[in-house]
């Protein structure tokens, strides 16, 4: 039950500091939101019995990638730190546009039977995924290594100051 | 167990990836970079029509099959001819010479991969090489704004259309359980479909619709091919839409046969729409790259014509088109390079009286565009006859009336360019030159182009053979 | 297979080795150029007329058949043929190549119409390529060869006006092949399902023309072909292309064009729509009649309100063709025929009228007719030609346009008596037309504006040589131009395409029999199918 | 037989092919060729006359021209009887005789070699139209005389009038032979020949309805009104004096205006069927003649009072056949073509020594061209009818016919008409010859031999040829021989008249009795309206303004504005399409964005809805 | 427990909210965050399948830890190319960055 009422929280909370990120005028405002919602999404996973993804989400999305935005925000603070405003002109097309969506994908959902397993959530265990990722999942893990270094190399191509010659 | 005899390919790249790596860390002098960078492709490339193991492996995720062996083909010829003709490029800047292979080969290994995956995480994954390295390749020219321009608004699109993609397919998974193609059609073929099995259908059409770039998925083309660097637009203008059809082709010929009738429609739409667009919009362009940009959101869309008829004739006549649109292709983009190479323009006005300064550029740049518009005896006509031909014995004649009037317009605005070429004036007269690399591009492409026109048999047999061992 | 000299495939090698040619050769050999080029036509006029003596008429049907297979999964086999309908075009064609080759190379001269924009080398190259590709159609006995000659054919014609054309020369090329492509477009179509409704997958003519479709789909795939094959032929409303094109187009350009790619739109009709749909022509032929009257009437109307000679011309060829396509519309023997051989005459006709007009543009530097005057004077040769080439044009008896424009209104009266009334009206407009034209040009007082060659030697000495050239570029600037008559390089095609005209119009039976031979058997095919 | 009419045909033919392209530098050996030809065919075609004369009947050759349908054959041939080979004569005749007196006329003139080619080509025309034996080739034929007189109206090119009255001649005419073509081209539907001998034969047999016979009768009519200048087609021919004048003696005058008279005798069986095709002649014929004769009288030009005096001559031929006078008509025709042809010479004489055309600048020629002056008399007699001449016979046979006929109207114009006819004659006669002289600094003098005898000739002809009236009726007969009446008031009262009309022109012109002038002035409004020739010619250009040119103008500007308009509109369309398709490219990437979000959202929403 | 659905809607939220952030942030940061909200939509769409329908499949955790990875890896080339243009533009805000259009 305790459970229950935490994932209500959890969602309220993602779902706020969601709102959160693509309103507030300071961007670096936004990042922090950025950063409670990844931490509540992190809370459903412990909940549902994700630990290893949480750990993952907690350590590479709040650790790294929130780190490396705000890390930019900070860089390009000049602008950012203005709260000037942050929405385009079209605001009222885009909003129209998720909320279709929104409409679309819960209709779609309501109106797909789930036959879900009853019980509590069964909690994995990381040595079993560490066995599926190098069993059934070896080439996209080897794939993304290649990925991960064309990412590092073409960050550094662009990220770096040319020297002029 | 891995059968590592399938992968002789991928191995291959890997390994070119690794040399050049280790050579561009070696030596100061970039220059021999390109040479090996030239052989490497060819030795893979040549390994590719060389070895035809078929089988599956990975648990089932990775396939080699006569498909993905023609499209890993594809993808090599494409790489080997642009690292042909980005000499000139690279001359001009010369920074980053090694990153520069690197990312393309690494690009050429997530569509390599691309074709052969049958399981959504290592499609996934592939995709994702090959995107992120396009992104970064798009913005490799960073002294022009617009390349980061390009860079940056590829990425930002990109980066959405593959969080569409994803979300399309955790509701595919929800709806299916499992991530393996050929899984997901059992279920789909013993079940009742969802709607958000529909819904994930729906996304993923339209995520790979980003890939290969049709309406009203396109809008990135013609600013980013306007920015990129132009042996890269060459690339990714090529590599990424087979890629795109050759997964589009599996997943849904596998995956999602059962839908056929469905998805079918909408993919028939989709071509419908692009190909009026994308001609319409190529019009009044007054940029070369950003007109070809438009004539390629044109010809993809004439290629979906074929995917969207899910028959034999239809996947075969899209496979032919696709190597008719690669060389065609190419063959404008080679001499779009070798000529802003010299003169350091992209305006369509910069190629006036392009004739009296090469002919040869000049007649390979007509026979690129006249295949593009469909005008035989050339290679791009017999793919548009067989894709309307497939289409015409599925009944959908008015695609092939919209099609066929279209490509009328797409002559227009080919010949507007052509005027340029042949009848007005120079406004410099001093002849255009073309190195070796360049010129043997130049020579593949355009002989491509008219062998395979005038005998498309030397490979149509072969195709159709694929497809149906492929449907089997 | 072949047990005969493969003479189609040869002409077809001919020109296209002519082409190849031309292209290797240096880019300052300009005489070697317009030698091969002339040789090219030469031959191609030889074989042509082989064919012509070695067709054997007792035998009928198609002749030198060649066949190699090509893409034999798709049903695509390099078949071609010849009937007594094709060797009357292989003939007009090779007639009118020979002669544009040579118009055209007296233009290339400096001070000639093409001698400003040079490039004797494409010109000659694409010029034959185009007829390459117009022989190709004639001969093709395979849908699929038959549709890639004919876009073949047209669209050299692009580079053709738009690099060698005159006044909004870009504009009327570009919609010249827009709405011939356009054309083709419909016939792409109508191929297609032919190719599929046969449920043969085969292009074959031979074996399509066995099948019976099935009337209602006859009835839907007629139209689109008649009108995809009538756009080239000049069909009303889709004939816009072609005043302009032909007002923008070189001359030799304009010959070939006017001469023989329009009549790969009326042949096309015939061997494709008419020949394998004889349920939909019946259908369809009696309502589609009214287009080929409009033109006839209405061609000939615009025709006479036309200010630029070349467009009188070319609206004379809408007119004159509307006279072709009612033949094809009567669907019987004498209708027929005298299409087909109005086909050849106007062909041949038109080809003299654009050879003059060349002559004549070349000289005055102007078309306009107001501008013109008393010519005969100063070019008696060229007022008797063009003379010639009017009565052909308003069917005199005596030139082969009488006997073709007889034989069409012959058979069309069988079928459509009441519209055959209207349209013979178009040949008194043609009369008024023909005659305004001949006399603007050549009759009544001579225009200042020009002088006898003789006396323009004199004249040298008083204008300095930067003044005349001034004129020769700007018309008229208020000083004389010298006008002389045609010299012997452009008289020798003008005998000849007269010479033709008259020769057909005595002794029309010498073609005739051999145009009735494939005509009969259409005849056969549609009253079979009743 | 049919070698001889074959070197008749070819004869002029092999003198225009050499003319044409070999003798053309010399113009003796030209004018020679051309004259032993015709020489040779006026032989042949004398001997043809007393062969058929030996055993009058049909005589046919046909040879296969165009073979496509068995059951209608198109062929040449020829179709011999004495229509025919009277007509022959009377071409090779005055073709003759007007190649001889060119000599003279055209004596230095640039187009030399030009004229004698043409006119040997003209006279091969003529003499095919007239063998004809079916329709098509008489049609040929008929289009090639036209294009002969166009090309020998247009002689002097240079001169724009010229030009014009050739241009205007042709389309002119070429309205008419637009009915010809129809009308041949009806009757081979309708019986499957063109051949005269089998038309006959079908239509005989009752194939065609009445309306259908009269239709064709009058497309028919419609073809030889053209060509011999019936009202309201005659406009023509007045301005084809334009040309040189033995070619207005020859064409003008007596072989092809002639022509039309020809064709309806040829076909007169179709005419016998149809009652109202032939009131249609009459009544045409009639006004034709009477309009023609009025206008004659107000003319200052010597050949144009001949040209109307032809107009107004061959009405009265198609009064005649309009009222079954078959032979009176065919008759007419003949003789006619000896006096008209004596006339015009004889006015080409009086041109030649003067340089103009306007009676009021010459008078008192009486004195210098004594044989010229007497031949025209002649000539003017035997136009007026006056007896003893030729035309008094033919002449009077009409009217009697007319009368006889019971077409009592037709009658009374037709006898004004002959008053007007000697009036004119008188006049012009006066005038010229023996009134004041009117000219100054010019020394006239008789033409020379070359030109005058063939005018004496002529004469002799025109006074002579009367008395074979008889014969000629009992060999050509439509239907049975028409004994003509011996009557003998009609004679005599078209004499007096006659008579008293020349009397009324020395009144005026010669004695000035009577002042023409205010007479003139008396009748203003009539003398008007006649000068202005009935205003005919300028409803023609009112005509040809407001409605052809009209029309051709609208139709010219709706193709360049409508039917290319609405080329130039689809692709403006399409421009303005792909311009507006290219707005939503702004640049912006969250633009692009909303394409790909709002693409997945149409993409269901359309799956949804086709599912 | 709650319902599968309540938790989907949530996901559909959150995914909603991300193509809103998208549409309309003019910080490209912005823009790149808004992104990573609809990856992480997906991303627990994946856990909540797998828990509530196949509990015994991995396929879900494992796609969420690729997922993650490639994340990490495109927003790290995504801020570098930003810093490129930074560095030549000193500008972030999209709609500037427009040069190309038509």
């Amino acid at each position: 039950m305790i459970d229950m009422y935490l994932l209500y929280f959890l969602m309220i909370f993602a779902a706020v500091s969601a709102v959160g990120v693509v309103t507030f005028r300071n961007i670096f405002h936004g990042a922090i939101c950025l950063g409670a919602m990844l931490l509540g999404i992190a809370g459903i996973y412990l909940i549902m019995g994700a630990e290893f993804v949480f750990a993952v989400q907690v350590l590479v999305y709040v650790g790294g990638i929130l780190t490396l935005i705000l890390f930019a925000i900070m860089l390009t603070s000049k602008i950012a730190d203005r709260s000037i405003l942050q929405a385009n002109e079209q605001k009222t097309v885009s909003f129209l546009i998720s909320a279709i969506t929104l409409f679309v994908l819960i209709y779609a959902i309501v109106k797909t039977p789930f036959t879900t397993v009853q019980g509590p959530f069964i909690v994995v265990d990381t040595a079993r995924i560490g066995k599926s990722l190098f069993l059934n999942n070896i080439l996209p893990f080897e794939v993304i290594s290649i990925l991960l270094l064309a990412a590092l190399v073409g960050a550094i191509v662009l990220a770096r100051k040319d020297i002029k010659k | 167990m891995i059968d590592f005899s399938l992968l002789k390919i991928e191995l291959l790249l890997c390994g070119l990836i690794a040399i050049l790596f280790i050579l561009d860390l070696l030596f100061t002098n970039k220059k021999p970079l390109h040479i090996v960078a030239i052989a490497g492709t060819f030795i893979t490339f040549a390994a590719a029509l060389f070895f035809r193991d078929t089988g599956t492996t990975f648990v089932g995720s990775f396939i080699s099959d006569d498909l993905s062996i023609f499209f890993k083909i594809l993808f090599l010829l494409n790489a080997f001819l642009v690292i042909l003709l980005s000499g000139d490029f690279l001359k001009k800047n010369p920074l980053y010479t090694g990153e520069y292979f690197i990312l393309l080969l690494s690009a050429t290994l997530g569509m390599v991969l691309m074709a052969s995956s049958s399981e959504l995480i290592t499609f996934y994954i592939s995709l994702e090489l090959m995107s992120i390295s396009s992104y970064i390749l798009s913005a490799y020219q960073k002294s022009n704004p617009r390349s980061g321009e390009a860079g940056l608004k590829y990425l930002l699109l990109g980066a959405m259309a593959s969080g569409m993609l994803l979300f399309g397919i955790s509701l595919l998974y929800g709806a299916a359980g499992t991530l393996h193609y050929a899984e997901i059609a059992g279920v789909i073929s013993a079940h009742a479909a969802s709607p958000i099995l529909y819904l994930a259908v729906v996304i993923i059409l339209a995520a790979m619709s980003f890939k290969i770039a049709v309406v009203p998925f396109h809008m990135w083309v013609p600013d980013v091919y306007e920015g990129a660097p132009t042996p890269v637009v060459a690339f990714f203008s090529v590599g990424t839409k087979i890629a795109g059809f050759a997964v589009l082709m599996r997943l849904f010929m596998t995956a999602f046969v059962g839908l056929k009738a469905e998805w079918g429609i909408l993919m028939a739409a989709i071509s419908a729409i692009t190909i009026i667009a994308g001609n319409l919009l190529a019009i009044p362009q007054t940029n070369i790259k950003r007109f070809l940009g438009y004539s390629s959101i044109a010809q993809a869309g004439y290629v979906l014509i074929g995917l969207a008829m899910a028959t034999v004739a239809g996947l075969s006549a899209t496979m032919f088109y696709l190597v008719a649109y690669l060389f065609s292709n190419l063959a404008g983009f080679a001499v779009i390079i070798i000529v802003s190479g010299k003169i350091e323009g992209d305006k369509i006005d910069d190629y006036k009286g392009l004739w009296k300064r090469s002919p040869i550029l000049a007649v390979c740049l007509l026979i690129s565009f006249m295949s593009l518009g469909g005008v035989p005896p050339l290679v791009g006509f017999f793919g548009k006859l067989y894709l309307f031909t497939s289409a015409v014995e599925n009944g959908y004649v008015w695609l092939v009336a919209i099609g066929v009037l279209m490509s009328v317009v797409s002559i227009y605005y080919y010949l507007i360019v052509l005027k340029r070429v042949y009848i007005d004036p120079p406004l410099d007269t001093s002849p255009i030159r073309a190195s070796i690399w360049e010129n043997t591009a130049l020579g593949i492409c355009v002989a491509g182009t008219l062998i395979f026109g005038i005998l498309p048999i030397l490979f149509f047999d072969s195709v159709v053979s694929s497809v149906q061992t492929f449907l089997k | 297979m072949i047990v005969h000299f493969p003479f189609l495939s040869a002409i077809l090698s001919v020109t296209l080795l002519g082409a190849l040619i031309i292209i290797v050769l240096p880019e300052n050999k300009h005489f070697l150029m317009k030698v091969t080029a002339g040789v090219t036509g030469f031959i191609s006029l030889v074989l042509s007329l082989a064919l012509f003596v070695l067709y054997d008429r007792s035998l009928g049907g198609f002749q030198f058949v060649e066949q190699i297979a090509w893409l034999p999964r798709l049903g695509i086999t390099y078949q071609v043929g010849i009937d007594g309908i094709g060797l009357a075009m292989l003939l007009l064609t090779g007639i009118v190549i020979l002669t544009g080759v040579l118009i055209s190379s007296h233009e290339f001269k400096a001070g000639g119409l093409l001698g400003a924009t040079g490039r004797p080398k494409e010109f000659y190259a694409l010029l034959l390529v185009l007829v390459a590709g117009v022989f190709g159609v004639f001969m093709s006995l395979d849908l699929f060869f038959f549709f890639l000659f004919y876009e073949l054919a047209v669209l050299p014609m692009y580079l053709l006006i738009g690099i060698w054309g005159t006044g909004k020369k870009e504009y009327s090329a570009m919609k010249l092949t827009l709405y011939l492509l356009l054309g083709s477009a419909f016939i792409l179509i109508g191929i297609l399902a032919l190719y599929f409704s046969s449920g043969l997958r085969t292009f074959d003519w031979l074996v399509l023309r066995s099948v019976a479709f099935p009337a209602h789909f006859q009835n839907i795939v007629f139209p689109v072909i008649f009108v995809g094959f009538g756009i080239l032929a000049g069909l009303w409303p889709f004939h816009t292309w072609s005043p302009d094109g032909h007002a923008s187009a070189p001359s030799a350009v304009s010959m070939l064009h006017a001469g023989v790619l329009m009549k790969l739109g009326a042949f096309g009709i015939i061997r494709v729509a008419l020949e394998l749909f004889p349920i939909g022509a019946k259908f369809w032929c009696p309502i589609l009649v009214f287009l080929p009257i409009v033109n006839i009437v209405y061609g000939a109307l615009s025709a006479m309100s036309q200010k630029d000679l070349k467009y009188v011309i070319a609206y004379s060829s809408v007119s004159h063709m509307g006279i072709v396509l009612l033949g094809i519309c009567s669907l019987n023997a004498l209708g027929l025929n005298g299409a087909v051989f109005q086909m050849f005459s106007h062909g041949v006709m038109t080809a003299l009228f654009f050879a003059l007009v060349g002559c004549i543009y070349g000289r005055t530097h102007t078309r306009i007719l107001n501008e013109m005057g008393g010519l005969a004077k100063l070019a008696p040769f060229l007022a008797v030609a063009f003379t010639v080439g009017g009565l052909a044009s308003l069917g005199l008896p005596g030139t082969s346009g009488f006997v073709a424009e007889f034989l069409v209104f012959l058979g069309a009266f069988k079928a459509y008596p009441a519209l055959t009334v209207i349209a013979a009206t178009g040949i008194v407009i043609t009369a008024i037309y023909v005659l305004r034209v001949v006399q603007k040009i050549f009759f009544a007082s001579l225009n200042p504006n020009y002088i006898p060659e003789a006396d323009a030697c004199t004249m040298k000495d008083q204008f300095t040589h930067e003044h005349l050239e001034e004129v020769s570029d700007s018309g008229h600037k208020g000083f004389p131009i010298s006008v002389s008559d045609a010299v012997l390089l452009e008289k020798i095609p003008i005998v000849m395409l007269m010479g033709i005209l008259i020769l057909f119009g005595i002794w029309p039976s010498l073609i005739i029999n051999v145009i009735n031979i494939g005509v009969s058997s259409i005849v056969q095919t549609i009253g079979g199918s009743l | 037989m049919f070698e001889l009419t074959a070197t008749v045909l070819l004869c002029p033919l092999a003198a225009f092919v050499l003319i044409t392209f070999f003798t053309g530098k010399s113009e003796k050996i030209s004018s020679l060729v051309s004259m032993v030809a015709m020489a040779v065919s006026l032989l042949s075609s004398l001997l043809i006359f007393a062969l058929i004369l030996s055993a009058p009947g049909d005589y046919e050759l046909k040879i296969p021209w165009i073979n496509i349908l068995k059951d209608l054959p198109i062929e040449m041939g020829v179709l011999l009887n004495p229509v025919s080979s009277v007509m022959l004569m009377v071409v090779c005749t005055v073709s003759l005789f007007v190649q001889i007196y060119s000599v003279g006329y055209m004596h230095n003139d640039e187009g030399y070699s030009k004229y004698y080619s043409f006119i040997s080509l003209f006279s091969f025309s003529m003499l095919g139209l007239v063998i004809a034996n079916n329709l098509l080739q008489l049609y040929i034929f008929w289009e090639l005389v036209g294009l002969c007189s166009y090309l020998l109206i247009g002689h002097w090119y240079h001169k724009p009038d010229a030009a014009n009255a050739a241009k205007k001649a042709f389309v002119v005419t070429r309205f008419g032979d637009f009915g010809l073509l129809i009308a041949v081209i009806f009757l081979a539907c309708k019986t499957g020949t063109f051949n005269f001998l089998e038309i006959e034969r079908v239509i005989g047999s009752g194939i065609l309805s009445p309306a259908a016979v009269t239709a064709v009768a009058l497309l028919i009519f419609c073809g030889a009104a053209g060509k011999s200048a019936q009202f309201p087609l005659h406009i023509w021919l007045p301005d084809a004096m334009e040309g040189p004048t033995p070619i207005s003696a020859l064409i003008h005058a007596a072989t092809m205006v002639a022509a039309g008279v020809y064709l309806v005798i040829r076909t007169y069986f179709i005419f016998d069927l149809s009652g109202t095709a032939l009131s249609v002649i009459a009544i045409i014929g009639c006004s034709t003649a009477f309009m023609a004769g009025s206008i004659a009288i107000v003319q200052d030009d010597i050949k144009k009072v001949l040209a109307y005096s032809t107009i107004s001559q061959l009405g009265y031929m198609m009064l005649a056949l309009g009222v079954h006078g078959y032979t009176a008509g065919y008759f007419h025709l003949i003789t006619h073509a000896t006096f008209k042809a004596l006339l015009f010479l004889g006015a080409g004489s009086v041109i030649h020594s003067l340089h103009t055309n306007n009676i009021w600048e010459m008078g008192r020629l009486f004195k210098n061209m004594k044989v010229t002056a007497v031949t025209f008399l002649i000539g003017g007699l035997a136009l007026s009818g006056v007896y003893p001449t030729s035309g008094f016979f033919s002449k009077d046979a009409i009217l009697i016919q007319t009368l006889e006929s019971g077409h009592y109207v037709l009658f009374a114009v037709a006898f004004l008409t002959a008053g007007f006819t000697a009036f004119y004659m008188a006049r012009v006669f006066f005038v010229v010859f023996l009134s004041k002289e009117k000219f100054s600094g010019k020394h006239p003098h008789e033409s020379p031999a070359v030109m005058y005898v063939p005018l004496i000739l002529l004469a002799t002809l025109a006074v002579g040829l009367g008395f074979f009236s008889e014969g000629f009726s009992r060999l050509i007969f439509f239907g049975k021989i028409n004994e003509p009446e011996h009557a003998v008031l009609i004679p005599l009262l078209s004499n007096l008249s006659a008579i008293g009309a020349i009397v009324l022109a020395w009144a005026i012109y010669q004695k000035e009795l009577i002042s023409a002038a205010a007479l003139e002035q008396r009748f203003a409004f009539v003398h008007k309206f006649l000068k202005n020739k009935y205003y005919i010619d300028e409803m023609y250009v009112f005509c040809v303004k407001n409605i052809l040119f009209v029309v051709s103008n609208a139709a010219g500007w709706f193709d360049r504005h409508i039917v290319d308009g609405a080329v130039n509109g689809a692709f403006y369309l399409t421009s303005s399409a792909a311009g507006a398709l290219r707005k939503l490219q702004t640049g912006m990437v969250q633009n692009y964005a909303v394409g790909i979000f709002g693409g997945v959202i149409l993409l269901w929403f359309f799956m949804n809805m086709m599912k | 427990m709650i319902a599968i659905q309540e938790l989907l809607i949530f996901n559909s939220v959150i995914f909603a909210i991300g193509i809103y952030g998208a549409l309309t942030r003019r910080n490209t940061i912005g823009i790149l965050m808004s992104i990573e909200l609809i990856f992480n939509s997906a991303c627990l769409n994946f856990i909540v399948f797998g828990k509530y329908l196949y509990p015994s499949l991995l396929s879900g955790d494992i796609f969420v830890l690729f997922i993650i990875t490639v994340a990490a890896a495109e927003v790290a080339v995504a801020l570098a190319l930003l810093l490129c243009i930074y560095r030549n533009s000193k500008n972030i805000f999209i709609e500037k960055i427009s040069l190309m259009r038509g």
